[in-house]
This record gives C-alpha cells, structure tokens and sequence, in this order.
C-alpha cells in the first residue's frame, strides 16, 4: 500500500479525479495548499505596500493505492496534470504500514 | 516626486481649465436671468435658497432616490455579481461595478446629460450641447446684475434630475458585467463602456425620456408646434427600454463575441459566496424603491404606486422562481428565489407607474417563470452569458415593455382619461410598446456588436489565458479578494 | 418545454383570474367617486396627481420607512441571523428570510391586510373582507363618469399605509426563524408562517392598531358612536405586543416542540461568521428609525421623538449589555454589543412615540441587563432557542409594554393633556399594558402550539437527521453558501 | 442571581434617577413656555403635532440623513477599516466602530451637544451647560398651564438637529480606529475617546458650528451686539476640520505614539477581505449623501448642490486614484479606485455647500492624487498609520479646508452677494481656511499627545505583545470573526 | 513512532479528540480536507447549471504517537468516529523517523 | 528523499521560508491547519455559551529534501521558528519512496 501525494494546479482537479477514477482509483482525499517553488508568485499592492506572494494556491491530493496501482496512478496524474508551464506541480510516494476503513474496521486492500 | 512631474503638472492644467469652466458658469447668468425689476416687492425670496416652483418634499424625494439608485450599483449589483464568480474573480467584477461608478459620472456631468436630455440635435437622434459641461443645469450668480438663478427641471433643481439619471447611466452598463464576467480585459471594459453610454444609452434615453423624444408618452409639446404626441408613444416608467433591454441584449451580444471562459463545461463553476448575492438582491430590491419609485420625480401618489407595484412584483416573482424549481427540480434554491426577485423587480421597471400594483403580481409571476426558463437557454444555445445578464435583463425587460402595454390603466396615471392597456381594451399601446423594444432591441445589438468588433481588433477584447487562469484580481488589479489563511 | 406544459397553461388561468380583477380595480369608482361637480371651480385638480389630505413630507416619509424597513428583514436580520448559525445552514437562514419577504408580500396584499386593518368581523377578533385584494386601497378610475379616486389614510395614500404594514408582516415571522433554526423543514416552515401570520399576527395587529381596536390608545371613535375610548387602551407604538412579544413568544414555543438541534451540547456550535452578525445589526439598528419613525405615519414632531429615543435605547443597550460582559466575564464581546443595541432597539418599539429619549437611553440599560440575562435561561432550562429570538424579543418585548407604562409623559404624545405613565402619576396605563402583553403572550402561545402539533402530524417539523447533519443548505436548497476552496 | 445583586441594584439607582431627570423634564416648561393667550383663535395648533416654523420636508430630509450618517460608521467605515486588518483583528476593528455608536451617543445626548451647541462659556472656548441632559432640546408639557413646546433649531426639532449632529460625534473619533487598528487596549482605547471627544471634538465643533463661534462663516449676531461677524469666518460645510483634520491629525500622532504593529515591515499584511472594503467604501459613499447634504440642515438648493458636488467628488477621486495607479504601477486596484473615492469625499466636506460640483470634479482629482502620494509618507518616515487614516482623512481634510477657499462661489450659497473664492477674485476668504485648519491641527496635536501621554501612564496604550500576536479578537473580546472551517 | 492519519467526519471531531485524550494521546493537528470515495455526493443546482458534488467535507487527523499506542489509537478513533454509514471515513499509518519539538530541540517520543 | 514535515506558529512562516531558502531548499507546500497540544487553547463567549476552544491555528510546512539536507533544513526550522513559548510546534520526518516532477517526470533529486 502506498499514499500517492501529488500536489496540481487548481483548474487541473476535475480532470485528474476523473482520469484516476477512470484507472480505477476509488477514493482520494483533497487539500487546498499553498506552494513555493520554481513558479515566480506575483506581485501584490496595497496602497503604499507591495508584496511578493511566493506561495501560490494549489491543491494536494491524497491517494492511497495497493502497490501494484502505483505506477498506473503517477502515470495517470502526470498525463493529465502536466501543462508544460512551471508550476505543475510534484508527486510524492510514502510507504503505508496499515491502512484501516472506520465504518467496518476492514484492513489492507480491501479496505479502499 | 517623479509622480508630481509626470502627472500633476500636465494634469492641473486640465484641472483649471475645468476650474475656470466651473467658476464662469456664473456669468452666463447674465444673459439669462430676469431683471431684479422682477420681484420689486419687500424681501424678495433668494432664489438660491427658494427657487420658484421648487417642492421640498419632491427635492427629498428624489435626492433619496438618487442616493438608493447609487447603492444599487455598489454594494448592491456589486454583491449580487461577485457572490457568483469564482473566488478568483471577486475584485473584478466589484471593480468593474465601483469603477463605473467613478468614470459614467463624469461622463454623465461632461456631456452624457446634454447627449440625453438636451433638445433634439440630428434629427431627434439625441440630444445636444445645450447641457454639456452641465451649463443651463447648475445655480448661477452674476455679482453685476445681483440676479441669481436655479435651473429647474419640475419642481425640483435640474441638478438634482441631472444626478439621478446619472444613476442610471451607471448601473446599466454594470449590469453588462455580467455577461462578459471572468474574461475581459479591465482597459477595454473601460473604453467600451464610454463609447456604449455615449452611442447606446444616451441615444435610447433621449428617444424614451427627452421632452420630446419620438417614444415619449409623455411627450411635452414645443409651443406652437402643431405635433402634440410622439410617434410611437411608448410607456417606459424606469427604464424597462433604457436600461434593461439595452444592456440585456448588448450583455448577449457581449457573451456571443467574447467567448466561453476557459473551462467552462468541463469543470463545476459554482457561485464562490451566495451569501453575498442574497445580500445583493436584497439590496437591489430596497434601491429599486428608489429606481422606480423615483422615476416619478415627485413625492406624489404616482411614486406611491410605482413603490408598491415594484414590491410585490419582486414578491411574486421571488415566489414564482423559487416555486418554479421546487415544482420542478424538487428544491427551491436561494439563488433561485433572488433571481426571481430580480426578474419581478425587472419586468415592472417599465410599467410600475402605470399598472395597478395587482398587476403588478401578475406580472411578478409571469417574470419569474419566463426568466427562470430563460437561464436555460444558454445551455441549448452554447453561449456563456456568466451570470445570466440576459436571461434576466434582457429577456425580463423585453416581457416588461411587452406586458406594460396589457396592464397599462389609466387609474393610475395622472391625467389621462382613455383606456391605456389591452386589458382596458386599448390594443394601439402595445404596438408603441413593440417598436419601443424592437428599436432598443435593433440599436444594442448593432452598436455593440460594432464597439466589439473594433475594439477587439484594436486592443483585444479578453485577458491572456494565462491571466484568466490565474482570475482577474491578481492579473488586472493586483490584489486578492480573500486571505483567510 | 415540459415545464410550459406543466406549469403555464394552468398557471396563467390562475394569472389571467388575478389580472382581470387588478383590471376591474377601476370599476368600483364608480360607486365611490364624488360626482364631478365637487370640484366645479378653474382645472380641478386631478386627484391621481394630488389626492386631497395628501402631503408629499409625510408621503416621502413613509415611502422611506417602507424602504427601511425592508431592509431590516434583508440585509438586516438575514445577516445579523446567518452570522450565528453553523456554516452549513447559513443559506438557510437566509432563504427564510428572503422568501419570506415574497410571500408575506403576497398573502397582506390579498388578504392579510383586510384582516388585520378593515373594520371589525367576529366581535373585533380581526377584520373583516372590505381591503380584500387591495380593494378600497388601491387607486381608481371610472371612464364613464371621469371620476378617480386615491383612497387615503390620514394624509398618505392608503396603499402606501398598506405597503408599510406589510413589512412588519414580513419581519414579524422572519424573526421567529432565530428559534428553530438549523433544523426546520422549509416546506413546513412555510405553511407555518401563512397560518402563523393568518392566526396569530393579523388578529392581535387589528386590535392593537385598526382604529377600533380594543387596545388601541388611539382608538377612533364611530361617529355618533357612544363608545370613545378602547376598553384597555395599550400604548403600543411601533409594535412591542404586535410583533416582539407575538414572535418572541411563538418563538420559544417553537424551540421547545421543535427539540434541540442534534449534537446541542456536545459539540461546540459557535456563530460561523460575526462580522455578518455585527453588519447585521447595524442594519437593523439603521432600518429600525424606519421601523419606529415611520410609525408616527407622517413626517412630524412624533417622528423625530420616536427616531431620537430609538437610537438613544439601541445606545444605551449596546453598553450595558457589554458592559454586563465585561464586569461579569472579564472582556466585553462584540455579540454582547450587538445583542444590547438590538435589545434596547426592542425594548424602545412600543414606547419610542410616548416617552422621553432621554427614558430610551433607562430604558436601553434595563433591556440590555436583563436580555442579557435571560439568554442564560434557555441553559437553566435546556430549550434550545438557537438565535435567542425568546430572549431578545420575546422578554425584550414583554419588557418594553410594561416599561411603556412606566414612562409615557404627556410632552411628546400631541393631544394628551392627562398624566400619561406611572412617573407621571397614572398608574392605570400599566393596567392597560400588562393586558395588551398579557393577551398577545396567550395567543402566542396556544395558537403556535396548535399549529406546530397539526403540522407536526400533517407535514413533519423537522428535517431528517441525515439532513440535518448534512445542513439545510445543501438538504433544503441544493447549495453551498461559501466555496471558498 | 448573582448579577442582580451585583449589577442591577446600584444600577437601578443611577437609572431611577436619570429617569427622573426625563420625567421632570416636562416642568421647566412653566417658565419657557409663552401663556395660552398667545393663541386664542378657533382649534389653535397643537405645538407638539405642528410647532412653528416646522417644516414636514426638511425634517424628513434630516430624518434620513441621520439615519444615513449613523450607517457611515457601521456598517460602512466598519466594514471598510475591518476588511483592511488581518483575519484575527477583525472584530477589534468592528467592535471598536460599533461601540462607539453607543459610547458617543450617550455623551452626546448628557452634556456633549451642550458643550458644542450651547451658547458659548470660557470666553468661547465651549458651549456652555445650556443644554445639558437635553434640557431644551426635547419637548415639554405643563400639565398645569397645558402648554407644551419643541424647541426648533429652524425649521426642524431641536432634537432632530441634536441627533443628526450625534452622528458626527460617532464617525469622528471612529475614523481614528484606522491609524491605532490591530493594537490598541479596548479599555483605553473607550477611555480615550470620550476624553478626545469632550476635548478636541466639542470645541472645535463649537468654534466652527455653533452660532457664534469664532471660526463660524454663518455666524449669528447676538441682537444687539456690534459684532456681526466671526473674526475669522472659515468655510466649513460638513466638517472638514471638525470631522477630517481633527480625527486625521489625532490618528497620525496615535500612529506615532503608539509605535508599529509587531512585524510590521517583516511579515507581509495584506488586507484580508477587500471585498468589505470595497462595499464599506460604497455604503461610506452612500452614507456621505446624508452627511454633506444633510448639512444644509434643511431640504433646499444647496442640499441639492451638496449631494452633487460630493457625488462628483468621489467620482472624480475614484478615477484619479486608480489611475495613477494605473500609470504609475501598471494596473488600477480596487483597493486604490475605493481609497480615492473616500479621498474624494473628504475633499468636498467642507465644501460641498460652497462650490460648484464642477469644482468638485476638480478638487476630487487633485484629492485622488495627493492622497495616493499621502499613503506612502509613512513608508518614508517609517510610522505606521495602519489604515492610512492620517494619509485620507489628515491630508484631504486639509487638502479640502485650503481648496474650499480657492473654489468657493457666491452662486450656490443664498444670501451672499461678495466673490467669495480666490477663483472668484477674493484672496481673504483662503486665510480664514488657513486659520481654520490650522487651528483644529493644533488643538489635535496637543491634545491627542497629552491625553495619550497620561493613559499610557495610567492604564496602558497598547495590548500585550502575546494578545497582540493571538489577535484582538480573542484576546479582547474572545470570539472569532470567521468559523469556516 | 507512527503518524496516524484518520479521515473522519467533520461533526465527530470533537468526540474523538476527547477520547484519545482519554487514551493519553498528547497532541493532534487538524486539517479541512474534502473527500471522495464510495459515499455519494449530492446534487447542487444554479439556475441552468447542476453540479454533483463529489468532494464531501471531511475533517484530516495527524496524531504522531509511540509504536505501543498505534493500537489504542486506531481503536479508540474507530469506535468514536463510525456511524456505520458509508463515508464513516479511513486510517492511514505511516512510520516516521524523526520526530523534533521545536520548543525545545527533544526528539523521539519524549518530543510529543 | 525525505519529507520534512514542520507545524510552526502563523506569523513565523515568512522567517522560516526565508531561512530554508537561504538554505538552499527549493520549494515547500504550506497548508493550514489547526493543532492541539500542550498549548492551553482560550475561551470563547457566545451569548450564554462558553467554548474552550482547543484547535489552534497553526501552519503545516512539508518540504522534500535530498536525504543529506534533512539535518540543515530541520536545524534551520528549530532555530528560526522557536520562541521558547509552549506552542512552537514539532517537526515530523518521513521516507519518501519516489518524487516525480508533473512537468517534466523528472524522478529523484532532480524532481525538486
Ligand atoms: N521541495 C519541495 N517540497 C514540497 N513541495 C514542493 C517542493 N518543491 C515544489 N513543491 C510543490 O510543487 C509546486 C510546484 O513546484 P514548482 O517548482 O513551482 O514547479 P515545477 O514542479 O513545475 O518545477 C510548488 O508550488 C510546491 O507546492
Ligand atoms: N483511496 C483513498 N485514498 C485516500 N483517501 C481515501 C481513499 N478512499 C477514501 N478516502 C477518504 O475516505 C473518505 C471516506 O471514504 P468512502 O469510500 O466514502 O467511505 P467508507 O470509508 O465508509 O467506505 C473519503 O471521503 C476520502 O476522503
Ligand atoms: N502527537 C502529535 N501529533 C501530531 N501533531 C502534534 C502532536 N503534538 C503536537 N502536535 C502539533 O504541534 C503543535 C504544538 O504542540 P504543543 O504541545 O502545543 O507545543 P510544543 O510543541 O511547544 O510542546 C500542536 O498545536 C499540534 O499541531
């Protein structure tokens, strides 16, 4: 088992979800982040101030896949997430020691 | 200081060249004023403090109704689009909304007025100079002849009628905004606005609402002059021509020409704040009050009756929406019940001073039902009027000046002693109703389409895709709506 | 097109029904109308364009409260309310407001208003059919005799007396809403407030305000009438029994057969979002001079009281309520601030035209101390009254009737010349008061306990607990309030 | 029960006894009140139902102006300062404005309007007691002689005059907020005020507004006296000094006293919702209708010319804000289109009933452009006005007292008969300005710096470092201002 | 040391953070998330257009803990927070291999 | 790879991105949460309710690093987001089993 992190650009959320489900994804957890990184943020003015704003909005997703999904899960998040420009984005794998569904107490693999 | 070089010092020139306009208009007094000779009697009246005619309770009335019509621009109209957009995009149409509320006014005091309510240059086309740079509107003092004067416009100072219609030259290019919401480019929305008041409204306003505008049911007769009535006299109270029609049908235009938003059909679009367009509507109900009841330019039971017959067609048309989707789609929504409203609120603008308040009900319900089907025309048709600016406005205004012309009865218009409307057996008024629309109708597509083409080859009509992407307020005005985080 | 065929054709029957009689409106002049010879002098004026009585102050006036008091319901409540529930039910909160504000409109303009203001049926319980559809309200005009006719109520048409009316018919059962918020059925709670307002509110208006009524301090008389004076003369000026003590009441009734909201207690449930709540108050702090002002129907001396000793009571209530918090428990809240002001804005509405504002800014303080504590009540007694709408209008209400009576002078009520309340040595008025409050606290209570136990078997009152748990917003409405993600 | 015990019997006491002061009110009216006899003729009047001189349309003028000033500080200048603040500073800001509606409220009607409107004691420094806890200012009735009276200011109740003017004595101090936002003690910060407002506030306003105040341009001569002018008759319509310099002055020195918010300069601080500011800015906009037209006092032609002039003010200021933006940065904001309207009005304050509202475009464009160069003096000279109240309020409160000399007209004011501007040929007019503003930046100074000095001393100015860090929300007034998650 | 991650139910927060306090869990962070799985979403209609809404508001537990009380926790959050409705929500867990309080520089469990 | 996880103070996250970048980290993913400890939360009033409110707002930083920064990217956290107050926060690190960058599918170090 294995959690899939993959922080995308915002507009790109509907079409990811719906490729990954394509691929038999069946579940996912979503979080609205802020990134830094490569992407130059902008710049923003109030009154006299202005400021840099280095973190932009993103959205993090959450996947946690049975380990032979992973490759087909990162294919698929690369394919439909990827717009060429900086600021795609990153994908990170953890490994998962346990993996348990609350409403049945279900473990591993069939707990998704 | 590199600011003060650059831009005060060219600038103050404008500045006093204006100044000095402003401190001249009291010559001009001299020609027009009467001699003292006048009012020879003890203690004439200062005309600057009771001009003659003048009506306090009617001047109260209408400086509250101005002060109404503003709000409904911002906050209100403001608050009602924002709630709708993307959180990205929040600023910008707030801004398009405040902006507008800057620039229309000084057009309107530049030469938006004289253009409208000016007598006829061009054949009737518009108005004329007469008002520009509001001579013949403002109080004048001549320190020679001591003789001070007040232009009047009925019982109230023409300043005054000058600055309420001034509201409505600027809600009604507003209200586009939301036809092209989330796409345009802020420096064009600017200049197509100047040049839409300027060729569309002003025009359309002097037609429906100059003394002798050839739509004009209350045509006022130059003496001597052997026509005593307009050619097609049209029954638009508030503005159902005006400003729904025009900007309903210009903000289909806009939407057919722009484009779809990035996006658009493929991810969900929600309303990022709905709590801010029941503000919105809300606060358009409440200045409608003073949009309709106003248009009276009195404190008189005409404006009683426009009051009431504006509240329950918002009431009706609030009810007829919202039950429409429960009937329906099994739910009343919110968003549903203040569209509704809207509907009702527009649909009476051209006849809330001449049908009875019953039905104005009526016509609350039929709003209700046609608009709330009308929102799904876009979705037939594939084009993306985002916030529905036609479906409501233009279509709704089109029912109004239509449906003004069955209910129209004399029991409520001062002064008239023939039937009115369909219902009173008079089925000439809905022919001048018909050519009253079609030529708001003719002129808005035509113009805007003109306006559109031009600018877009000249500075382009959208934002970059990578601007509309990141939403306009950051990409055009640098700021963001929200930081919770 | 299914919904043409499923909703016009038998819709527009029922439209067509209504439009004729707004049409045939004009008919029953003739009956009415003066024959022309009253009037035989040079170009008699034209009643439509000034009715005879009419004053154009005292109409621009009450068009402004009218206005005002709109909006106490939308933006005002809907804001100050929403502000205090959970995120998920804030459009719900809302919606009640708004569609409240369309169909209370509806049911006063064809029926609520004759029950609550034409002359007695049933022993004076309510009244009777004569204003039915606006009939005798609304203007007319007869082309056979050339005869029109703008009913009047006192020195304002009598259909703006009608329109303002109707918006305290609107914000009376929007304010019980703060009561069973959270967990309410739309459905039902619209079916509760036609009947609330049909029962409950309309008949305790008549005899508090029709001109015969049995509380009403004013009562006017029947000419040739041996009767002069109402059996319990109430002073109650702005509606202190009518509307605080009637919806403060139900409202507890309510939050007691309603039962507590799922999780009460357990989880925390703090108010989502204060600055609507404060934004709310202020508004209705603004639109309340509307309120109490226009109570006096007319621009006049009675106005100016009530709006001075209004504002100075919302005043003084701000401070003692949080000054009570910041004695008490350490540090004054913005909640507590907005709560005094909206008590000491209660306990001055039936009052505000019969005492001193300077016993407003008395009154302020007794209502800020003791609203704050009876809003610890429903803790001692485990009801959940979710808005405190029992402890701010219910006991703020109940409070200003009593206090009334304590101090009523002479010196601001035009016609008195008798000692008037208990200061100023007529300890009778409090006899008076206590049974107006009295009679308005049993209606209250056993009327809305008979209808929530019929709706209850009939309809249901609360939503399921799936639906519940999910919010009204998107189980009621099929929407979100913020999407702020 | 506790609370009973503790609160409400000494608190009783206090209240008995102001009620009393309420009640006995009505005596003194024996000895002011002119003998029956004065009106023998058939069913005189009642004085409390029409006094003299009282006029229906401008009391309901002033009736709505007060009710819109009192919306300028919540929900405008509320919501416009509370947007700028950071999340967990919201409510400080909101509660800081809405208190202070009850807090100033309450002095004003004990002994503030006295000290500003009564006639003058310390050699003019302030008004006397004359009107202290409203003795002559509200109504009265003898019950022994049946005489009652409502003392007038014109043509309106004295009491309507007292409230309107309550109003400013609210937004003034408000207006501070702005510069000690997101760090100052609640307690000291109410402790301040009332200080500041019985010391800067009352006299200015005497020297300004009263009827012989020695600032006064409309000075009233004592009969009989030889002096028939001010020695230094200042143009001050609505408050420029009174309201702008005093309060923009006072918040500069408060900026400077205080010190900087921690991090400030290091951590970025956005504004965390602009979209309440821009519809603080419109309801300000709005609300200032009330403010600058309501100074006419009446509903006449220079109310009229004062909604107009302040309309095109803020129109004006808008674009001239927003477009140096534009030139200068590359793109217009929000935040600058609305920062220049509120620069727009401030302008036009104490002019807006002396100018032509040509002019007002003219000084509205020179307000936008000075201003927006204001906001960055604070970088330069590193104080932290957090809210740029010194940089709007400060800069075009004086901005607009100078300019009101160069563009003030003879052709708007009644009565006068002189050049009255510098543009008019007249140079002394901009001396008395001078004089005028200089004066109130004076008392602003020095009496903000001593009364900051011994609280400070006393009790503290600022928060301590954690509550600051944790907010002023919680750590005041312990609440959040938004729960969405 | 493990992080326990537990997708839970917004309106259950506040129990189970209750009970793992009962079960000694010292500490926890908390963040909005917005989950997709086998609940069903639900339907949201504006004017003309209607979205499913498929990402449902759920609360994001982290609770680091000792290896010995992994066991307690995820009982403890599981019996809290089931309804036995689908949605009820699931446990991830992960192995960490450093833990620092930055206050004072601790590391490992004496660091919670 | 490791995945440096760090819940710091709100008005300390502009400091700490300054430092770790100065440091030599390229990017970071910043969300918001809420967090319970040892921290004592503070009392809300709300009419006649009184809430202790536990949840604190807090901000989560999680930054990717090549295994040899972990130790400089966590001193740097601990010196610059530190008061000394109860409250600062802990930092949590994991093993990360791959990165890949969306838009390029670089793998690795080269990811970030
Ligand atoms: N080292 C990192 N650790 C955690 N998140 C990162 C890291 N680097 C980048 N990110 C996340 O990935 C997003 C995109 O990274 P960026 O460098 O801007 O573009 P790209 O991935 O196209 O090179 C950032 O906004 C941030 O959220
Ligand atoms: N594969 C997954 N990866 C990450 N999060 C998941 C996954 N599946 C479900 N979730 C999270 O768990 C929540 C509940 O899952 P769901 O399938 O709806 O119900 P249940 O857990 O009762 O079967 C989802 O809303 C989502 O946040
Ligand atoms: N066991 C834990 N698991 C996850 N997060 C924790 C844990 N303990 C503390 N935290 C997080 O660290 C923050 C600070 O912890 P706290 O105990 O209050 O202070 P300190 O770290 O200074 O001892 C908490 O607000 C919470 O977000």
């Amino acid at each position: 088992m294995k959690k899939i992190e993959a922080v995308i650009r915002h507009y790109k959320l509907e079409d990811v979800k719906n490729a990954l489900t394509a691929a038999g994804v069946d579940g996912m957890t979503v979080t609205e982040v802020r990134g830094f990184g490569r992407q130059r943020g902008h710049k923003e003015m109030y009154r006299g101030a202005e400021y840099t704003v280095d973190f932009l909005p993103k959205v993090k997703l959450e996947i946690v896949v049975p380990d032979k999904m992973v490759r087909e899960a990162v294919d698929t998040i690369i394919r439909v997430a990827r717009t060429g420009q900086i600021g795609d984005g990153k994908i990170f794998v953890t490994d998962l020691s346990e993996v348990i569904r609350i409403r049945t107490g279900e473990t591993g693999e069939s707990a998704l | 200081m590199r600011f003060v070089r650059l831009c005060l010092l060219p600038g103050l020139f404008g500045l006093f060249l204006l100044g000095n306009v402003a401190f001249s208009e009291d010559t001009p007094a001299a020609e027009t004023a009467a001699p003292a000779a006048e009012a020879p009697a003890a203690a004439p009246v200062d005309p600057r403090a009771t001009p003659k005619d003048f009506n306090g309770a009617d001047t109260t009335w209408m400086l509250i109704s101005s002060a109404l019509v503003l709000m409904m621009t911002a906050p209100g109209l403001a608050m009602f689009y924002c709630g709708l957009v993307r959180k990205k995009n929040v600023l910008g149409v707030m801004m398009q909304c405040f902006f507008l509320m800057g620039l229309m006014s000084v057009i309107w005091a530049l030469y938006g007025y004289s253009l409208a309510f000016a007598p006829d240059v061009l054949g009737g086309f518009c108005g004329g100079t007469d008002y520009m740079l509001l001579k013949g509107v403002l109080p004048t003092y001549d320190f020679a002849t001591k003789v001070s004067e007040v232009p009047m416009a009925g019982t109230i100072p023409r300043s005054l009628h000058m600055v309420y219609q001034m509201m409505f030259f600027i809600i009604t290019p507003a209200l586009i905004c939301g036809a092209y919401a989330e796409r345009m480019k802020f420096s064009t929305m600017v200049v197509f606005t100047i040049l839409w008041g300027t060729f569309i409204y002003c025009p359309v306003a002097h037609w429906v609402w100059s003394d002798q505008g050839w739509l004009n049911a209350f045509y006022i007769a130059v003496p001597g002059s052997s026509v005593t009535e307009a050619p097609f006299p049209a029954l638009d109270f508030a503005g159902g021509t005006v400003v729904h029609i025009t900007s309903g049908i210009s903000a289909l235009v806009c939407a057919l020409v722009l484009g779809k938003r990035l996006g658009h059909g493929q991810e969900p679009m929600p309303p990022h704040n709905l709590t801010y367009t029941c503000i919105g509507a809300a606060l358009l109900w409440v200045g409608w009050f003073g949009f309709n009841g106003g248009s009276a330019l009195a404190a008189n039971p005409l404006a009683v009756n426009a009051f009431v017959a504006t509240h329950l067609a918002a009431a009706a048309g609030t009810l007829a929406w919202a039950g429409a989707e429960w009937v329906l789609r099994g739910k009343p929504s919110i968003l549903g019940a203040c569209s509704g409203a809207v509907a009702g609120l527009v649909v009476i603008t051209p006849a809330a001073g001449s049908v009875s308040p019953l039905s104005g009900i009526v016509m609350g319900v039929i709003a209700g039902l046609v608009c709330f089907q009308a929102c799904n025309l876009k979705n037939k048709f594939g084009y993306d009027d985002a916030l529905d600016a036609f479906g409501v406005h233009g279509v709704g205004g089109t029912l109004g000046a239509v449906l003004t012309g069955v209910f129209a009865t004399a029991a409520v218009i001062p002064g008239k002693t023939d039937p009115m409307g369909l219902l009173e057996g008079n089925s000439k008024q809905i022919v001048n109703q018909v050519v009253g629309a079609g030529v708001s109708i003719v002129i808005a597509v035509v113009g805007t389409l003109i306006l559109l083409k031009i600018l877009d080859s000249v500075m382009g009509l959208r934002v970059s895709q990578q601007d509309e992407l990141q939403g306009l307020d950051v990409s055009q005005h640098g700021e963001e709506g929200y930081i919770f985080l």
